[in-house]
């Protein structure tokens, strides 16, 4: 349950990325455990498979050296850290108000027959059938965008 | 499974933590990229804890939906970067202080 | 009714282009106007004209409709009459300047507005009227625009007066929450609902409204420095009509002030002490628009003394009276800069009595009149102004307002001996140029003069003159006690009046006109008085330093902050308690990059962004945001704590 | 898995929307370049067509996709809204992308998208769906910024949006998780019921609230999460500016609205007093720190953000405790009401920053607008028209709206802060008229007096020509405006 911490080892440049993707597969085991398997598949699929890999091509692209000065980069980040660290605490005292209050725990519903893939595809294509289409528009948005915010030629600079 | 819920907003919320940090923090644009996967991915681990919880699937479409709009975001983020730096590229900027944000 | 033809013969000129027209047309608003005006002398009950329905909707119905009962028609034929009587000198005066189109265009855009304001049968028509002479005012007095100090000016009366007017709208709203609506017949006819406290309030904020128009203290310095606009808009905007819209407002409104005391002799107070402060800093100007300005912002004064002591029908008298000398004075004043030149410093004047006779006679009925020498028209209204002060048992008032009738009378005498007696201190070059000014202009002079002397009588016998008649049904004093005054202490109220006018008058001969060296004298002798008026109590700078500047500091500060402060300060911390080192950083970044930015770039702008690139705004915007939640978060804990305490 | 009928003709409009889109990308490849022009005519066309299928449909309410998606007059008025703007930027852009040679057809599908997501989130009634439809917009908005790709500013500008954009998405996304979690879905009205049950002891519920306020914050620019704004408003193409500074405001709103309303109605005065303090923070910064701008399309962002502080006194009077359902709806109908001005105005300033825009010059500096009276008297009068409109000042449009927001305030007894907004509509008086004052008070450079062209194409003149209808029309008689705002405000509980 703990395997976020591996997260925090992301410092360096392409290293971050694997321990993303170290990151992913761990997440895809917990949507196992939680019933999600065709979730698991997806998120190792799309996310480790496709998302990260295109990271790491783009890393790989831009030829990107280790761009750490620590010194400078620590200053920074000692601040933020220390502000951030007072917000994880506020955030931990928040947790612990969830746990502590009457209001709080979830009806846990035991032992429901979910997380196979037909019935999300079900429910997909019935209830959530236009959040779907919206997807795919996004889809649609992001790609011809990447074409045209990337290839060359189609717009002449001015001289 | 005996885990109880809060363990899981536990871990989803260190998680969440941990992107937000990271954009914070770094300064090189594709780990900020790479943070906000974070945040997303804690917002799945979220979505299905719940899902499983509350016995109800709607959960982990959601999570499909966050998936989807997470895959569009990298591809135009990451094609900003390139057109960013081969901007800076085409005009001779020493690449050592390059795309450090 | 020729009411309609009226307003919309008004908003039809206003897109007309030539300017040669456009004086024509006013004189045509202004004969509608007569004929108004004769109607509602045939029949003085209020009546309504609507045009259409404006605003609707939701509960607030508004229409664009006009209301003429007799105190508009006052208005309306100060306005019009006045108004066109400008009209006809501007074309002389304004001949041949650039942009005369334009500045007609402005005029009759201003005619509009003003029209506007004093017929509208609302409150929301009053306001846009109010705006739009403010807009009007703007314009023209940024007219010369080549001038820096006019520009500046221009946006100075325009700031001060949006102050103004957010007041007013504010007792607009109040008004409406009230009321349910905004007609004055309805509104004000349900007066008699609020509790004093509201009365009160809406009376305060209508009040703030009056003041930044009608350039009271502290509001008033807008109004000095509008004299940069051309002279003869300083005479139709700047003295005779759109600074009396406040007094209009608040007479409009004196049902509302009569409910709310506090409100009254707050406009009292303001007007007594306008009246005077106004005054001294009039005494040593040398400016010849200036001290004119000056003795506005001083008669405006009396105006709204006048409306704080309930004296209405005296507040609107002294209105039209002085709209007729002041007029009259600033046009007098605009020939003789028009013939010296473009010269307004009165220490380079004097001696032109003989060169300029026409304008000089003029100029001295006007300055006989505001300083209130019987019979002219400045001394009926004046005097019962301080009557109503005197017989109302507001003494300290009154006594403000006696010094400063002297103080006025002294400046006003000061002014014309400067200007038109003693030695020519003109420059040798211009001297030769010298000459009276055409038919246009002195001919609209010599009628105000002419209105200047008998304007007085409609006013006269004190008290019962045709005007309180006429106005009677629109500006009495709810439960005023008519209280009969005698006629001996109305008499001996009149001679102190007329022995206060030659008082001034005579010491500002003994000074300027027999013993010449004695100002000089007592300049030096008061010296620390002398400067503190010369400069206008330095309030103007005490404006700047207090809100002007800070405004802009701020601004300053808060961009200077989102460009580089974050970064600087994050470093700080990171530097711990090394400050100074933080500042070493700083410079040492900047100038690596600087370096590098000559190298890399020739461009600056590209350099200034790639900076910015470096620099990591946007993490630190994103911090702003993570910063922003948590303050969010806080703030709903520490709520939701307290009120589950509570 | 069929998909219903009836359903589709209630969403008839979005579908028109996309489809112009698809047909625009599929046909852009193989059109000639001379006939690309076509291309957005046909997109105003179809605005045109939906424009009056959504004013027909006007008034009924109705449930599509399982509920997902409802159409209501709320909806109805926010789109007839959005079609406008969105046609005013595309036919400005017609002229405009030429002058910066960056005359691509496919700007006008990422225009006509980014509409699509707008609508979508105007009539989602799931938390979801409005997610996706900001996405869908957002996207398509951090890729018109970067239009300009061979200039630095431009891309920037578009990363610094994005980064902050999928950031801020982040934050929503997490909050809408959370709710999630308590209510066991994302559908507003069950939402709303799991808030009335646990109320915001919950901490669940609370950081969901405060997560969602800050994303929805965030994409309508108010204080502390404006940052982005100015750089990415100077930094972006102008058209796209002015359809970022006005629609993507416009529906943020009218999302942040509905969420607020439909979803957290039973913790009003809560969030009520948050917005509160966004409101007053934001008048200030946006009003104070546009004073010292020489940068126009900067000082417009400020502007804008000012603005969005005006709106928001709006949201707090419909959530302010103890007001009736009227006051708290005349705030709802005040805030369309005001909106839909702001978007004439707004237009129609960034509209003559767009034809200022000349080969060498940006027009973008406030120097730029030196002595422009003596250029071109038109041109400046205009622009000071929408100077004095946004100032507020009467008879224009801007009055109306600004009078209506605190009319509203004053009635809900918010009277002191009817006072901050007028004092600060005072102060924004200053920094618009310098527009003014630079305009017609200083005489331009012998170079700028040679520089006579303006990029105005005839496209142009129509959106001006709209813009300044607007402007006037408005603020003469806005009575009809008023009466569909005032009869399409939200249904409040």
């Amino acid at each position: 349950m703990l395997t976020a911490t591996l997260v925090v080892a992301l410092r360096n440049p392409i290293h971050s990325a694997l321990s993303l993707l170290v990151m992913f597969f761990h997440v895809a085991g917990l949507y196992v455990t939680l019933h999600a398997e065709f979730l698991a598949a997806i998120q190792i699929i799309v996310y480790a498979g496709a998302i990260l890999v295109l990271y790491l091509f783009v890393v790989m692209l831009l030829n990107i050296k280790r761009e750490e000065q620590f010194n400078k980069q620590g200053v920074v980040a000692m601040f933020l850290g220390f502000v951030l660290l007072a917000e994880t605490v506020l955030l931990g005292i928040s947790r612990g108000f969830l746990i502590a209050s009457p209001h709080a725990p979830l009806p846990v519903q035991a032992g429901a027959s979910v997380g196979n893939t037909e019935s999300i595809g079900e429910l997909l294509y019935s209830t959530y059938l236009f959040p779907f289409e919206i997807a795919s528009l996004i889809l649609l948005v992001a790609m011809v965008g990447a074409v045209i915010l990337t290839k060359k030629g189609i717009m002449e600079p001015k001289s | 499974m005996d885990v109880p819920v809060e363990y899981y907003l536990a871990l989803s919320g260190l998680v969440f933590l941990i992107g937000l940090v990271g954009v914070l923090v770094r300064r090189n644009i594709i780990i900020i990229l790479l943070s906000i996967e974070l945040m997303l991915n804690a917002t799945n681990i979220n979505f299905v804890a719940f899902s499983s919880y509350l016995g109800n699937l709607a959960g982990q479409v959601f999570v499909f939906f966050a998936l989807t709009v997470a895959a569009a975001e990298v591809a135009v983020g990451l094609a900003i970067i390139i057109a960013l730096y081969r901007h800076h590229e085409s005009i001779n900027v020493d690449d050592f202080s390059l795309l450090k944000w | 009714m020729a009411v309609l033809i009226n307003g919309f013969l008004g908003h039809k000129y206003s897109h007309d282009l030539a300017g040669r027209i456009a004086f024509g047309s006013v004189g045509l608003s202004f004969l509608c106007a007569l004929t108004v005006f004769m109607g509602v002398m045939a029949d003085p009950t209020p009546r309504e004209v609507i045009a259409y329905s404006w605003i609707f909707g939701g509960d607030l119905h508004v229409n664009l409709g006009f209301l003429i009962d007799p105190l508009s028609a006052v208005m309306l034929m100060v306005v019009t009459g006045v108004g066109f009587l400008i009209h006809v000198y501007s074309v002389g005066y304004m001949h041949g300047e650039e942009g005369f189109t334009r500045f007609f265009v402005y005029m009759n855009l201003f005619m509009v507005s003003m029209l506007l304001l004093v017929m509208g049968n609302n409150y929301l028509v009053l306001f846009i009227g109010w705006e739009g002479v403010g807009l009007c005012s703007y314009l023209l007095i940024g007219y010369y625009f080549h001038k820096v100090s006019a520009a500046k000016a221009a946006t100075k009366a325009f700031v001060v007066n949006r102050i103004g007017d957010a007041g007013f709208l504010l007792a607009i709203f109040l008004m409406f929450v009230n009321f349910k609506t905004l007609d004055y017949t309805k509104a004000l006819a349900n007066v008699g609902q609020l509790s004093t406290e509201m009365a009160t309030a809406i009376a305060l904020c209508l009040l703030v409204g009056a003041i930044g128009k009608s350039a009271q203290i502290p509001l008033y310095t807008w109004l000095p420095d509008a004299m940069e606009g051309p002279t003869p808009v300083s005479a139709l905007i700047h003295a005779a009509t759109m600074v009396t819209a406040g007094v209009y407002m608040v007479v409009r409104n004196h049902v509302l002030f009569d409910m709310a005391p506090v409100a009254m002799a707050t406009v009292g107070i303001i007007g007594g002490l306008t009246a005077l402060f106004a005054a001294t800093i009039g005494l040593v100007q040398n400016d010849i628009k200036r001290v004119l300005a000056y003795s506005t912002v001083s008669q405006l004064g009396y105006m709204f003394l006048a409306c704080g002591v309930g004296a209405y029908t005296a507040a609107i008298f002294h209105l039209v009276t002085h709209a007729f000398f002041k007029a009259l004075l600033f046009l007098s004043a605009g020939a003789v800069i028009h013939s010296l030149n473009g010269e307004q410093d009165i220490r380079k004047m004097g001696g032109l009595s003989k060169k300029i006779p026409i304008t000089y006679k003029v100029f001295l009925i006007g300055t006989l009149a505001i300083a209130g020498i019987p019979p002219l028209a400045g001394f009926w209204s004046k005097d019962e102004i301080m009557a109503h002060a005197f017989v109302n048992h507001y003494y300290v008032l009154y006594l403000f307002a006696a010094i400063g009738a002297f103080l006025t009378s002294f400046y006003m005498f000061r002014l014309t001996y400067l200007t038109f007696y003693g030695q020519s201190r003109v420059d040798p070059e211009v001297d030769k140029h010298i000459h009276e000014s055409p038919p246009m202009m002195t001919v609209p002079l010599m009628v105000l003069a002419g209105l200047a002397i008998l304007g007085g009588f409609m006013g006269v016998p004190p008290e019962h003159g045709w005007l309180h008649g006429f106005l009677a049904s629109v500006a009495t004093p709810l439960g005023a006690v008519p209280h009969e005054v005698s006629m001996g202490t109305l008499m001996g109220l009149m001679a102190v009046a007329i022995s206060i006018a030659l008082g001034g008058w005579g010491l500002a001969h003994y000074m300027y006109s027999v013993k010449p060296g004695m100002a000089d004298e007592w300049s030096e002798r008061y010296a620390g008085a002398y400067r503190t008026f010369l400069n206008k109590y330095w309030v103007d700078e005490l404006y700047d330093a207090i809100i002007v500047e800070p405004c802009k500091r701020l601004g300053q500060i808060w961009d200077w902050f989102d460009q580089n402060v974050i970064d600087r300060f994050i470093r700080g911390i990171g530097h711990g308690a090394d400050a100074s080192g933080a500042g070493i950083t700083w410079t040492e970044k900047h100038v690596i990059y600087a370096g590098l930015n000559v190298v890399g770039y020739a461009n600056h702008l590209l350099a200034w962004s790639w900076r910015k690139l470096q620099t990591g705004m946007v993490h630190h915007y994103a911090a702003v945001i993570v910063i922003g939640l948590f303050i969010l978060v806080h703030f709903l804990f520490v709520w939701l704590l307290g009120t589950s305490v509570l | 898995m069929s998909i219903p009928l009836a359903d589709l003709v209630t969403i008839l409009p979005e579908c028109l929307v996309v489809l112009a889109a698809c047909v625009l990308f599929v046909l852009d490849p193989v059109m000639p370049a001379s006939k690309k022009d076509f291309l957005a005519w046909m997109c105003v066309g179809t605005l045109v067509v939906c424009f009056f299928i959504t004013a027909a449909g006007m008034g009924e309410k109705t449930f599509a996709f399982s509920n997902l998606v409802v159409v209501d007059s709320y909806a109805s008025f926010w789109k007839l809204l959005l079609y406008v703007v969105s046609g005013m930027t595309i036919l400005l852009s017609i002229g405009y992308l030429k002058e910066e040679r960056i005359d691509l057809a496919e700007f006008y599908g990422f225009i006509m998208l980014s509409l699509t997501g707008m609508m979508i989130m105007v009539s989602g009634s799931d938390l979801l769906v409005i997610y996706l439809g900001i996405e869908l917009m957002s996207i398509s908005l951090y890729i018109m910024c970067g239009f300009k790709r061979f200039e630095a500013k431009s891309i920037e500008a578009s990363a610094k949006y994005f980064i902050l954009g999928a950031f801020s998405s982040g934050l929503l996304l997490y909050g809408i998780s959370l709710i999630f979690g308590a209510a066991g879905s994302t559908q507003l009205v069950e939402i709303a019921a799991a808030v009335n049950a646990r109320g915001l002891d919950d901490p669940l519920v609370l950081i969901a609230m405060m997560l969602i306020i800050v994303g929805f914050a965030f994409k309508v620019a108010a204080v502390p999460f404006h940052m982005w704004t100015p750089d990415v408003y100077q930094g972006a193409p102008t058209t796209v500016t002015a359809f970022m500074a006005v629609a993507s405001k416009a529906a943020s709103f009218a999302a942040f609205l509905r969420v607020l309303l439909e979803g957290f109605g039973g913790v009003k005065p809560n969030w009520s007093g948050l917005i509160l303090g966004m409101c007053i923070l934001t008048l200030i910064l946006g009003n104070i720190v546009a004073i010292v701008q020489t940068n126009i399309k900067r000082m417009l962002a400020y502007s804008s953000i000012a603005h969005a502080g005006y709106a928001l006194i709006g949201v707090v009077v419909a959530g302010w405790m103890g007001t009736g359902a009227g006051v708290a709806s005349a705030g709802v109908s005040s805030i369309m009401l005001y909106l839909a001005i702001y978007s004439f105005m707004t237009m129609g300033a960034f509209a003559m920053v767009a034809i200022l825009r000349r080969g060498g010059l940006e027009g973008e500096e406030l120097d730029d607008f030196t002595g422009l009276a003596k250029r071109h008297k038109g041109a400046a009068f205009l622009m000071m028209l929408f100077m004095i409109s946004l100032a507020g000042i009467p008879p224009t449009a801007g009055f109306i709206g600004k009078f209506y927001l605190f009319m509203a305030a004053v009635n809900a007894g918010l009277t002191w802060l009817a006072v901050v907004g007028l004092v600060f509509a005072a102060v924004s008086a200053f920094y618009y008229l310098r527009v003014v004052m630079v305009m017609y008070m200083r005489e331009p450079s012998s170079e700028q007096e040679l520089e006579t062209r303006l990029a105005l194409s005839p496209t142009a003149m129509v959106v001006l020509a709209f813009a300044v209808a607007g402007v006037v029309f408005l603020g003469v008689y806005p009575g009809p405006l008023v009466s569909i705002a005032t009869s399409s405000a939200l249904p409040l509980p």
